[in-house]
């Protein structure tokens, strides 16, 4: 059967990990009984009982950090974290405990966790609309994966389960493709047009730290993560009819990052737009532009354009959240600015 | 309890069932913003605990903040802007339901993360006790809320300072879909007040008279400088988690025998049967209440959306000045 | 009498502040009795007696989450957290109470709290040694400061009082210039040379989101934080006897970030090498590369160099250690590098 | 106990004293890295509880982890090695004093965040619960650790699930500078387990065979499927809290009737007087350790350090295979 939303993706990888192998558990809130707040682990505790599948008490340090000596003893936990913005509460066992304990303790143990956790803003405000990734791909010892696809998403989770180091797992709300029980998330799937890709059933692993160009073009180069992934490829359809070909990158893993892609295509079109939806400063975006702007200076035709949420909290008001995030329209005009080209550069300038 | 002040505080509790039910309905019915957790059940609480208050004590809340933000006294019509995400909203539309506040009275704040509020509240003591003014606080929270490292850490800091600070445990049986005896090997939750060396009390939620009685004691004691009670109230949720939630995890009868100590309907008879209040004067707050409702939905659909570029002006105070 | 340390700067700005202000007041771990691990609080408690100066539980969240509460009810408290990876612990009361609460709350309060925090390398190891800027420039409705100089420290210290919103104030512990009880600190401020400032007592402020030039210059820009900053003006003056006068910009506060500042000295200049003591992805460096690929493409005359410290934990032996941080001599090989200028420049690289 | 085991524990505990004592010399002497925090004065807890384990058990450590990495049978030559940052210290280098541990006796870390430790004890005991081969896991940790949210949350995580897990609160009066009763309202930090629902069990932490006799009986309750017992042993460091720390904030006359009750002495004594344990044993166990403890300072300084780029090596598992 092909699983077309991620929230299926995602539930068939963890049971072809659990039956693959009895060390794979699940922990969370509300994650047994109810089956996730988003679905995922519906109908698990069934199959797998109650050893495995654990409903935990409200209490993300203590639920990471079982994961953390669960996963230095023998055990791959995958620990559910229900809003990702809930993840400041356990910050000090994912990046003091899970991303270090190896390298303190110079190699002795492998810490084989997965946090996995869902970003987005979905009109829930400030504190339930966040897209934290920034923070844990500034901690070294982590690797970060966020998917787009139901087929990356099974792939990658997958890979991640079987990967011996901690993993942030992230995935968009409004991608899941299921509803929220109090929820309004919706696919914003289509939006993937040719890049839509179901699930299979059955073993594949989509390796951590290969990017996957979503949609080729020789113009100008869309680094994209999450929902601006979709965003960008609706972008590049409106652009496309404007002569504009654009090349859509999905990293799939920021870390690692796969830089050979990114900046290859860069190389390629000499502009580079990089979409978010972190908030701009350190973020997402930051990190693109700066590896760009130290490895392929000389190849950009243009100023580097960031599209990622500006350095306020989510606000709750729709017009305002709407606002605020970088939607397909301010991805086309920062596309169009690039194309605008040199004519931006400073008469005075340096000449190289 | 006079017999005015029965009445002001069975109309407290209307309002914040009528502002539900209503919300519920809008729901239903349109596109509203956001989403909500309903106090629906829980009345009592807020109501009997703010009832010792003055808008210079503070409270601090949960997700599940409406009820504790009317009984703090907001203006209702400001709090159904809100919902709306209107500018005239108690937070101009920036917060919604999960972070519904009215400074104002002393209100600061529904939170969107579990137990946040405990520590803040706690906060929100050390003022008035630095102050000395013999205001209080009080930090609203659930039963799975008892489980953060935030209420440890909270409750034990106002315990070794003796804070001026009531912890209210709305213990509603449930944290999202988990019976709390599946998160800790506890009765009562209000044990655990032992473990910070401050006294725990456990009452009955439904019934406000009990709520009354019991927080009237703990804030006693807060403002006469003896320090923090743990106040657990056995209460529970007549609707699911979140607006639309359907409960499947639990069962009809437990709602159907909970909701036999309706806190409304028990106050209700308790007013008409021994305080020999005239059902003619309940049923007309209870029309008071239902203009209030609808003159606030009234208000909050005539009020103007917050300007585009609204969200930049609270990002930091002091930008705008 | 001048305050020649920058502990010594702290605490006056602190006597200072509290004298004038009945509703300063300090919480933290071993502050009161011990005067603090870094001896910053020493003496104020006998100064302002036990309800001003609260010695706590080790209770990082709890802390902070009374420092919020106080601060929006009418208090201004100055909390200090022992070493600023145990920030971690405090991480939801930082992010998604302290910075979000007056958004969320559509503007109804201030939070005038200021979170100081010693960060820096010295021999701890990975739990002891980060320095976390990034993370808090990545949420929005924090303030930044990160001071160099006694000078600096003093003014800043009472800026961040007097400001009305949560502020996020990073001390290094290797330019504090006192002994820490049981450490090596070291004072290293011989290393600014002629940029050396003493603290003056009495009251004067250094407003935040203004830059300091520590060193001007024409051909580089380095930008450059906390002890990077000193290794770069001891880099600078290694440069200029090769001829090579580097303009050493010290931000002096992160959020807000002086850009024009550092625009301007990048327009003129054209070669930028931004250092700072956090790790590379996504940090302090990363922002700062990426707002100059955005706002100054045309003026560079060769790639942007970052200096920090690569993606991993700090580890514990010295030799290593050494290793992974920015050294003077690093600065020097990445402002080099940069002279090179465009012969680094690829033949089929887009032409402007 | 028997005379070879009460022999072997005091070797243990003699081990540790002269490891720490050899390198309070050396960092008086030499430019020794990092700093470091000791156990002297807090042996028999480590010791006692320890004999009960296998390993195949595990435990975890705090940033006074010396004691507990020797009591769990490390070897001291790696751990010294260690302390010296060298390439054949158990952890290659990278973690020294703060982060001391060895894996291939079960000891999963000293930790330099106060209460880390705690949870991460309680998912070592999932994993033994999973398993089911009967092994345990213990977490020892101090008054201060016993006020973060981690201890709470972790405490309370095994309680519910019934980890086989011992929680050792090492109640050394002190968090730093500051007495663990300005920090908590309690006399007892045992007295917290009721908050869990489980036992909690204060003993003199200065005797060996009151903490073994305790431990004994929490670790049986474990490996049975018992659950978690929350132990708290009353102990004393002898030391400053760091290095060369002065310990301005306590008195002392309060240290010298604390060293008078050396763990060391006392079991020493009832060794002589007990036991019937000839002297001449006792001293040639006392010169084994040092002659091990001269070997171990040996062996580091003639080990090399870690190569330049080792720190690669250790980010990723799987990176260098
Ligand atoms: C730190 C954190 N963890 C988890 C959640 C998700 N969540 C929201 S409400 C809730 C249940 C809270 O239970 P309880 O404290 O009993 O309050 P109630 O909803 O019953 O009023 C959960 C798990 C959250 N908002 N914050
Ligand atoms: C989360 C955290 N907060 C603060 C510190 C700084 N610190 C290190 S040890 C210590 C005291 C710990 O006291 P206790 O738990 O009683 O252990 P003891 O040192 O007495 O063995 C403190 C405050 C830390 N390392 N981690
Ligand atoms: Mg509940
Ligand atoms: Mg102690």
């Amino acid at each position: 059967m092909e699983l077309r939303t991620i929230v299926l993706a995602l539930r068939q990888a963890l049971v072809e990990e659990m039956d693959r192998d009895s060390s794979v558990i699940l922990l969370g809130e509300d994650i047994a009984v109810f089956g996730g707040a988003y679905r995922v682990t519906e109908g698990l505790l069934a199959r797998y009982g109650e050893s495995r599948v654990r409903d935990t008490p409200i209490s993300e340090a203590g639920i990471v950090g079982a994961g953390v000596g669960a996963a230095m003893t023998g055990l791959r936990p995958v620990v559910e974290i229900q809003f990702n913005d809930f993840l400041a509460c356990a910050m000090d066992q994912i990046c003091n405990q899970a991303a270090k304990m190896r390298f303190m303790m110079g190699g002795q143990v492998k810490v084989p966790l997965v946090i996995r956790a869902p970003v987005g803003a979905t009109g829930r405000a400030a504190q339930h609309s966040q897209s934290l990734e920034a923070w844990f791909m500034h901690t070294p010892g982590l690797k970060v994966v966020f998917p787009c696809t139901p087929y990356d998403a099974k792939g990658l989770l997958a890979s991640a389960i079987r990967d011996d180091n901690p993993v942030m797992f992230f995935e968009h709300k409004l991608l899941y493709g299921g509803s929220s029980p109090g929820g309004k998330a919706k696919t914003a799937v289509d939006g993937l047009g040719e890049a839509f890709r179901a699930a299979p059933e059955g073993e594949y692993l989509v390796p951590l730290g290969v990017a996957d160009i979503k949609r080729a073009g020789r113009d100008v180069t869309i680094v994209a993560t999450g929902l601006t992934l979709h965003k960008s490829l609706s972008a590049a359809d409106i652009l496309a009819r404007e002569g504009i070909e654009a090349e859509v990158i999905d990293p799939r893993t920021l870390v690692p990052l796969d830089r050979e892609t990114i900046l290859a295509s860069v190389r390629r079109t000499g502009r580079l737009v990089v979409a978010s939806e972190d908030q701009l400063t350190c973020g997402v975006a930051s990190e693109i532009a700066a590896i760009v702007a130290e490895e392929a200076l000389w190849y950009l035709d243009a100023p580097i354009r960031r599209v990622s949420v500006p350095d306020t909290p989510i606000p709750f008001a729709p017009g305002l959240e709407h606002a605020v995030l970088p939607q397909t329209q301010t991805i086309v005009e920062a596309v169009r600015s690039t194309m605008a080209g040199p004519a931006g550069r400073a008469p005075g300038g340096g000449t190289p | 309890m006079d017999k005015a002040t029965a009445l002001g505080l069975y109309r407290k509790m209307v309002e914040i069932r009528r502002f539900e039910e209503k919300l519920y309905h809008l729901f239903s019915t349109r596109d509203m913003p956001g989403s909500m957790h309903q106090y629906n059940g829980e009345e009592a609480v807020a109501v009997g605990v703010c009832a010792h208050l003055s808008p210079a004590d503070y409270i601090t809340s949960t997700h599940r903040g409406h009820g504790h933000c009317i009984a703090k006294g907001a203006d209702i019509r400001a709090v159904m802007a809100e919902m709306f995400a209107k500018s005239t909203g108690c937070c101009r539309g920036m917060g919604g339901s999960m972070h519904i506040a009215d400074f104002s009275v002393g209100m600061l704040g529904a939170n969107g993360i579990v137990a946040a509020g405990i520590p803040i509240a706690g906060g929100a003591g050390l003022t008035c006790q630095v102050q000395g003014k013999g205001h209080v606080s009080v930090a609203f929270f659930g039963d799975g809320a008892a489980n953060e490292g935030a209420f440890h850490e909270a409750v034990n800091l106002a315990a070794v300072w003796r804070l001026p600070v009531v912890f209210v445990c709305e213990n509603n049986v449930y944290g999202f879909s988990t019976h709390y005896r599946r998160t800790m090997l506890l009765e009562n939750i209000a044990d655990r007040a032992a473990a910070y060396g401050i006294p725990g009390v456990v009452v009955d939620g439904m019934d406000l008279r009990i709520v009354h009685a019991a927080a009237g004691e703990a804030v006693r004691r807060a403002r006469d400088g003896e320090g923090p009670t743990l106040l657990e109230c056995k209460t529970y949720r007549f609707m699911g988690h979140s607006r639309f939630e359907p409960s499947s995890y639990r069962t009809k009868k437990e709602l159907e025998e909970w909701k036999k100590r309706d806190p409304i309907a028990l106050f209700r008879s308790a007013l008409l049967a021994e305080a020999g209040v005239p059902e003619a004067e309940i049923v007309q707050v209870e029309r008071t209440v239902d203009e209030v409702i609808e003159e606030s939905v009234r208000f909050a659909e005539q009020s103007p959306d917050p300007a585009p570029g609204d969200w930049r002006r609270w990002i930091f105070a002091g930008e705008d000045a």
